[in-house]
C-alpha cells in the first residue's frame, strides 16, 4: 500500500505523455506536465550539493585520504555559489568570469584528454586477431583514411570508399542497434508505467 | 628478455600520449598548411540546400554547444553564417545550451559587421531558454510566446525580421549546431517530423554516424561532421569568392592530419608486432 | 511458431489509416494578383488555429506586397502581417475555437491598395485524434499487449529460455576478484537523471551487482552525476545488502553524488579510479563523451571493465577499452537475465516478437517495393507498409 | 591587474595541471580536479536556481503583475518533498516526486523513441533494392537490408544463438563490428580537433603573454 500512490503518480504521468502524443486536445496538458516535472527534477540539485558538502566536510573532520583537497572542493563551490546569488551570472560579472575562465577551460581540457585515449585505445585494440576483429581493423582504418586529404592522394577512391562505409555498413548497423535498444526503451517504460517494475522505488516488489 | 617486436606491442602509453601532443603542437607552431578535397557528401548536401534557398528565406540556426566543443562547431557556425547572410538570407538565432548564446553572439556580430549586415532586420539572437525539446514544441506553436524578448531583452513585436514568423512552419530551414542532448535528434523529432520542415544539422564527428541514419530517412537533409565537414564548408563557400575572409578550420585541418597519420601508424605498428609475435608462438607450437 | 501467431494479427490490425479533409472556401478573379486563397482547421493542434493557402497569378501585375486581413468581429478588417507577394501559406494562431474567422489578401500598389481577393472562412477546432500517427498508435498498442501478454505468460510460470549474455557471465567473476584482492568494485550509472530509461534499467542491474557485493563482502562505490540518481542508488543498494542479510555491510557514504558537469563528474571518477583503484569497474547507463575518458583509466589502473549502452556512438569506446560490452538492447536484457524474473524474461521475449514483426515488415516491404518496380501490386504493399511505419 | 591576462593565465595552468594526470596522479591534478568537481557543482546549482526555478517556476507562481497562482504550488510541493530525503524521517515523501519524474520520463520517451529510432528507421529500410540503378546501388541495398535484418537477429534473446539463427546473429554481429569500427574511425579526428582547441589556446593566447609568439 505504500507505494500506492507513487505508483498512481508515475502511471498518470506516464499516460498524459503518451495521449499528447496522439491527441492533439491533450497537448497543453502534456506541455504542462514536463514543465512540472522539469520544476520538480531541478530541486534534486539541492541534495546534490548537501551531499557533496557533507562528504568533504566528513573527510576534513576524520582526515581522510587525501583530506587537504577537500577545502579546495568547498572553497570553489561556495565561489560559484556566493558569486551568483550576489552579483548574477550576466555577462561581465564574476560568476561570469569564474565560468570562462575556470570552468570552461577545464572542461575542454577533460574533454581533449579523449585526443590522447583515443590513440591509445586504437593501438591497443585494432589487431587483427581473428578475421571479425580484423574487418572491424580495416572499416576503421578505411574511414579514418578517408578523412584526411593524404588518403586522396594514396588513391581517390578512399573517400568514397569511407563514405560508402559509413553510408551502408554503418548506417546498417546502427539502424539495427536502433530499432533494438528502441524495443529495450518501450518495453521498459511500459513497465514502469504499468508499476510492473518499481525498482526503483526502494527494490520493494 | 623481451624482444624488440615484443616491448612495440607493450609500448607504455605515455609514449603514444607524448607523441601524439608532438604531432599536434609541432604543425600549429609552424603553420603547416595542406589544401581540401571536397567529395560530394553529407557536407555537399548541406551547402547545396542552402544555395538554393532564395534570398529572403527565413533560417532558424540554433546554437546548441558550449565552450568545450567550440573547436569543432564554431568554424562552422562561421562559414554558415557567412554564406547565410551573403545570399540575403534572415537568420534567426537561439540556443538550446546556455552557453550557445553567448558563442553565437560572437559569430552573428562579427560575420553581420564585415557584411554590413543590420541587427533586427537580416538577423536576431532570440538567446536561450531551457526546456529542450519541450522548448521546440512550444515553440512549433508560438515563437513569441517562448521568447518574448531577445538576448539583449528587447521585444520581437518590434523588430522586422520577426514580422514573418510566428511559429517553426513558419521557417524555409532550420539548421541545429548540435554538442549533444538537447540537439539536432530533438530538431527532428519535434520540429522536423512534426512540421515538416528541412533539418540542417552541424556537429561534432563523433556524434555524426549516429547521424547517418537520419540522413538516410531525409529527417536530416545534410551534415556538418566535425572540423572535416566545417573545412568543407568553409572550402564550398570560398569556390569564387575574391579575397575571403581568413578561415578558422583549414588550418586546424593540418595539425589534425597529422596526429591522425600518427594514429594510424601506430596501429600498423601494434599489428606488426602482434603478428610477429603470434608468428614466433606459432613456430615454437 | 506461436510468434507467427502473433504477428499475423499485427499486420492484419495496422490495416487501417484514415484522411481526413477541413473546410475549404476559394474562388477565381481574373483581375487580382492573389488567384485564390484557401483556408482550413490547421491540422493535428489543440486547437486556435487556421492554415490559409494562397497562390498568384502569373499574368496580372505583381504588387509589392500583399497584406493578410481578418475580419473582427465588429466587422472591421484588420491586418495580421504584410507578406511577401509570392504563392503562400500562413497560419493564424491563437484563435478561439469553434467561432468562425474570414481572411482576405489586399495587394498593394507603390502603397496604395489594389483589387482584394476573394476572401475565405474556416472554423478552428480543436482535434482528438493525430491523423499522422494512427498507424503508430496501433503498431504501439499491439506490440504493448503482445508484452504484456508475455509478461503474464512469465508470471504464469512458462519456462522461458534467454540466450548467453557474454558480459553477464562476467559479473560474478569480476565481483570476486575484487574480494580477492581486497580492492572495491567501482559502479557507474552513466551521466543522466532518472526519467531516462538506461538509467532506470542500470539502477535495477545495480541492484543486482549490490547483492554480489553484499555477498562476497567487497565495497562497492557509486557516484553519480544526478543527485535523484544519488539516493535511488542508494536505496536501491540498502534493499539489496538488506535481501542479502547483509545490512550491517551496506555504506552509505559510499554512494556519492559529484557534480552535475559532464566533465567535472569525469575529472572526479578518475579521481577515484586512480586512487581507490578498483578490481572491477562496471558502466551501464547513457554516456556521451566521458565513456572513453572514463574506460581508459579505469583499464590502465588494471580493472576488469565490464560496460553496456544503448549510445549507439559510444558503444565503439566501450568495445575498445572495456573486457566486456553490452550492446544496446543487452542492457535492457540485462536486468532480466541477472534476476531470471519471470515478469522481466517475459517482457523480454515480448520485444523478441516486436522485432520479428519489424523484421517481416522490412522483409516483405523490400520484396515488394523491389518487385513493385515491374508490377504494380506489390508497389502498393510496399507503399501500404510504408504508411503505417510513417512517422507524422 | 589586468583581468584578460589573469583569465589567461589561470585557464593555462588549470589546463596544464589536468594534463598532467596524463603522467600520473599527482598535487597538481587533485587541485585541479577537488576544484573543478567544486566550481561546477556550484555552476550547476545556480544555473538551475536562475534557469529554471525562477523563470518556469517561481514566475509562474508569483507572476510580475501580482496575484499568486496556486497551481504552481504542487510541483513547488513535489520538489520540496524531493528535497526531504535528506530526512530519513520524511525520505518516503520523496517517492512522489520521485514518480513524477520517472512518469514523465518513460511515457516521453516511448513515444518520442519509438517514433524516430523504431518506425522511422523501419520505414528508412524499406527500399527497392534496385533503387538508385545500376549493379553497384544493387549491392549496396542488399547489404544494408541484410545489415538491419542480421542485426535485428543478434538482439534475439530468447533463441540460442545456435544453427540458422546462430549464423544469421553471426552475420549481424559481423556488420556491427564494421558499423562500430567505421564509427570509431570517424571519431579520431574529432577527438584530434578537440586538442587542437586546447592547443591552440596556450600557444596563441598563452605564450604570447609571456613574450613568446610563434
Amino acid at each position: 500500500m505504500r507505494l500506492f500512490v507513487p505508483l498512481t503518480i508515475t502511471f498518470v504521468a506516464g499516460i498524459i505523455m503518451i495521449l499528447q502524443f496522439f491527441v492533439p486536445a491533450t497537448q497543453s496538458m502534456g506541455e504542462s506536465l514536463q514543465e512540472w516535472y522539469m520544476i520538480v527534477a531541478s530541486f534534486a540539485i539541492f541534495i546534490g550539493a548537501a551531499n557533496l558538502l557533507q562528504v568533504h566536510a566528513h573527510r576534513i573532520r576524520f582526515k581522510g585520504r587525501n583530506w587537504k583537497y577537500s577545502p579546495v572542493t568547498i572553497v570553489g563551490f561556495t565561489a560559484m555559489v556566493l558569486t551568483g546569488l550576489i552579483f548574477g551570472i550576466e555577462k561581465g560579472t564574476p560568476f561570469n568570469f569564474l565560468f570562462l575562465e575556470m570552468v570552461a577551460p577545464m572542461s575542454a581540457t577533460m574533454f581533449s584528454l579523449l585526443a590522447f585515449f583515443v590513440a591509445s585505445a586504437a593501438f591497443r585494440a585494432f589487431r587483427a586477431s581473428n578475421w571479425r576483429a580484423t574487418l572491424l581493423l580495416i572499416s576503421a582504418f578505411v574511414v579514418m583514411l578517408g578523412r584526411v586529404p593524404i588518403g586522396a592522394m594514396i588513391w581517390d577512391r578512399i573517400p568514397l570508399i569511407s563514405e560508402w562505409i559509413m553510408q551502408v555498413p554503418n548506417l546498417a548497423g546502427q539502424r539495427a542497434v536502433m530499432i533494438g535498444a528502441a524495443m529495450g526503451m518501450v518495453a521498459t517504460s511500459l513497465r514502469m508505467i504499468f508499476g510492473i517494475e518499481r525498482s526503483y522505488l526502494g527494490g520493494a516488489d | 628478455m623481451a624482444t624488440f617486436t615484443e616491448k612495440l606491442g607493450n609500448i607504455d602509453r605515455r609514449i603514444i600520449f607524448t607523441v601524439i601532443a608532438l604531432s599536434v603542437v609541432i604543425p600549429l607552431a609552424m603553420r603547416f598548411n595542406l589544401p581540401i578535397p571536397i567529395t560530394p557528401g553529407p557536407s555537399t548536401d548541406m551547402f547545396d540546400v542552402v544555395e538554393a534557398l532564395p534570398a529572403g528565406s527565413m533560417v532558424l540556426l540554433s546554437f546548441d554547444y558550449d565552450p568545450s566543443t567550440m573547436p569543432e562547431l564554431q568554424p562552422m557556425a562561421f562559414a554558415l553564417t557567412q554564406h547565410l547572410m551573403r545570399k540575403d538570407i534572415k537568420i534567426v538565432s537561439m540556443a538550446l545550451w546556455p552557453m550557445g548564446v553567448s558563442l553565437g553572439n560572437e559569430v552573428l556580430t562579427s560575420v553581420s559587421d564585415s557584411l554590413g549586415r543590420e541587427e533586427y532586420v537580416d538577423w536576431v539572437n532570440l538567446g536561450y531558454k531551457t526546456g529542450g525539446g519541450v522548448l521546440i514544441v512550444r515553440m512549433g506553436s508560438n515563437i513569441k510566446s517562448v521568447f518574448p524578448e531577445d538576448y539583449d531583452g528587447n521585444s520581437v513585436d518590434d523588430m522586422p525580421i520577426m514580422d514573418h514568423v510566428n511559429k517553426l512552419g513558419d521557417f524555409d530551414m532550420i539548421i541545429s549546431l548540435s554538442a549533444g542532448d538537447p540537439g539536432v535528434p530533438a530538431w527532428i523529432m519535434m520540429a522536423g517530423d512534426r512540421y515538416d520542415i528541412p533539418i540542417g544539422g552541424g556537429c561534432t564527428a563523433v556524434s555524426a554516424p549516429q547521424f547517418y541514419p537520419y540522413l538516410g530517412t531525409g529527417q536530416l537533409i545534410g551534415l556538418l561532421g566535425g572540423l572535416k565537414g566545417a573545412a568543407d564548408y568553409e572550402t564550398l563557400v570560398r569556390i569564387g569568392m575574391e579575397n575571403p575572409p581568413p578561415g578558422t578550420a583549414i588550418p586546424g585541418m593540418a595539425a589534425q592530419s597529422v596526429a591522425h597519420l600518427v594514429i594510424m601508424l601506430f596501429i600498423i605498428l601494434g599489428n606488426i608486432s602482434y603478428l610477429a609475435e603470434k608468428k614466433k608462438k606459432g613456430g615454437v607450437k | 511458431m506461436r510468434r507467427i501467431l502473433f504477428v499475423l494479427p499485427l499486420l492484419v490490425f495496422t490495416g487501417v489509416i484514415f484522411a481526413q479533409s477541413g473546410g475549404i472556401a476559394s474562388g477565381d478573379d481574373g483581375d487580382c494578383f492573389i488567384q485564390s486563397l484557401t483556408a482550413e482547421d490547421a491540422p493535428n493542434d489543440a486547437g486556435g488555429g487556421i492554415d490559409l493557402t494562397w497562390t498568384v497569378s502569373a499574368h496580372v501585375t505583381e504588387p509589392d506586397s500583399i497584406v493578410l486581413e481578418r475580419l473582427d468581429e465588429d466587422g472591421v478588417w484588420s491586418s495580421i502581417g504584410t507578406i511577401l507577394p509570392v504563392d503562400g501559406s500562413r497560419t493564424d494562431e491563437e484563435l478561439s475555437n469553434g467561432q468562425e474567422y474570414t481572411y482576405r489578401l489586399v495587394s498593394f500598389y507603390g502603397g496604395i491598395p489594389g483589387a482584394l481577393s476573394v476572401e475565405a472562412g474556416a472554423v478552428p477546432k480543436k482535434q482528438w485524434i493525430h491523423t499522422g500517427r494512427i498507424g503508430m498508435l496501433i503498431l504501439l498498442t499491439i506490440i504493448s499487449l503482445v508484452i504484456f501478454y508475455f509478461i503474464e505468460q512469465g508470471k504464469r510460470g512458462k519456462d522461458l529460455y534467454i540466450r548467453r549474455i557474454a558480459g553477464l557471465t562476467a559479473v560474478e567473476d569480476a565481483v570476486g576478484r575484487a574480494t580477492e584482492m581486497g580492492r572495491p568494485v567501482l559502479y557507474i550509472p552513466g551521466i543522466m537523471d532518472m526519467d531516462d530509461i538506461q538509467t532506470i534499467a542500470s539502477m535495477v542491474i545495480l541492484g543486482r551487482v549490490a547483492m554480489k557485493t553484499a555477498e562476497y563482502g567487497s565495497s562497492l562505490l557509486v557516484p553519480t552525476c544526478r543527485a535523484v540518481v544519488m539516493s535511488v542508488a542508494q536505496e536501491t543498494v540498502k534493499e539489496s545488502y538488506l535481501q542479502m542479510g547483509r545490512p550491517d555491510a551496506y555504506q552509505k557514504g559510499n554512494i556519492n553524488y559529484i557534480t552535475d558537469d559532464q566533465f567535472g563528474y569525469a575529472a572526479g571518477v578518475d579521481g577515484i579510479m586512480i586512487r581507490e583503484k578498483p578490481a572491477a569497474i562496471f558502466m551501464l547507463g547513457t554516456f556521451y563523451a566521458e565513456s572513453l575518458i572514463l574506460a581508459e583509466t579505469g583499464r590502465s589502473v588494471g580493472a576488469i571493465q565490464i560496460a553496456g549502452t544503448a549510445m549507439p556512438s559510444q558503444i565503439p569506446f566501450f568495445i575498445a577499452a572495456c573486457d566486456y560490452t553490452l550492446i544496446g538492447e543487452e542492457l535492457f536484457a540485462a536486468s532480466a537475465y541477472l534476476s531470471k524474473e519471470p515478469k522481466l524474461l517475459g517482457s523480454l521475449r515480448g520485444q523478441d516478437v516486436a522485432k520479428l514483426f519489424f523484421m517481416i515488415v522490412i522483409v516483405i516491404g523490400v520484396l515488394a517495393a523491389t518487385i513493385g518496380e515491374a508490377w504494380g501490386p506489390a508497389a502498393r504493399v510496399s507503399d501500404f507498409l510504408k504508411t503505417i511505419t510513417s512517422v507524422g | 591587474m589586468n583581468w584578460t591576462i589573469f583569465g589567461i593565465w589561470l585557464g593555462a595552468l588549470l589546463s596544464l595541471s589536468l594534463y598532467s594526470f596524463l603522467y600520473k596522479d599527482n598535487p597538481f591534478y587533485k587541485f585541479a580536479e577537488h576544484l573543478f568537481v567544486g566550481m561546477s557543482a556550484g555552476y550547476w546549482v545556480i544555473y538551475t536556481i536562475k534557469n529554471v526555478l525562477i523563470p518556469n517556476w517561481w514566475e509562474n507562481l508569483l507572476p510580475a503583475e501580482g496575484g499568486m497562482q496556486p497551481i504552481w504550488l504542487i510541483p513547488g510541493i513535489l520538489g520540496i518533498f524531493m528535497v526531504l530525503r535528506i530526512v530519513p524521517k520524511l525520505a518516503s515523501l520523496s517517492r512522489m516526486s520521485l514518480s513524477l519524474i520517472v512518469g514523465t520520463g518513460a511515457g516521453l520517451t516511448m513515444t518520442a523513441m519509438f517514433q524516430t529510432n523504431a518506425l522511422a528507421q523501419v520505414n528508412g529500410t524499406i527500399v527497392a533494392l534496385g533503387q538508385g540503378g545500376g549493379w553497384f546501388n544493387w549491392v549496396s541495398n542488399i547489404i544494408m537490408v541484410t545489415g538491419v535484418v542480421c542485426g535485428l537477429v543478434y538482439f534475439f534473446f530468447s533463441k540460442a544463438h545456435t544453427g540458422i539463427v546462430g549464423r544469421t546473429a553471426n552475420v549481424g554481429i559481423t556488420i556491427l563490428m564494421v558499423a562500430f569500427g567505421a564509427s570509431f574511425g570517424y571519431t579520431v579526428m574529432a577527438r584530434i580537433s578537440l586538442l587542437i582547441g586546447q592547443t591552440q589556446f596556450l600557444l596563441f593566447e598563452w605564450l604570447p603573454t609571456m613574450g613568446i609568439h610563434l
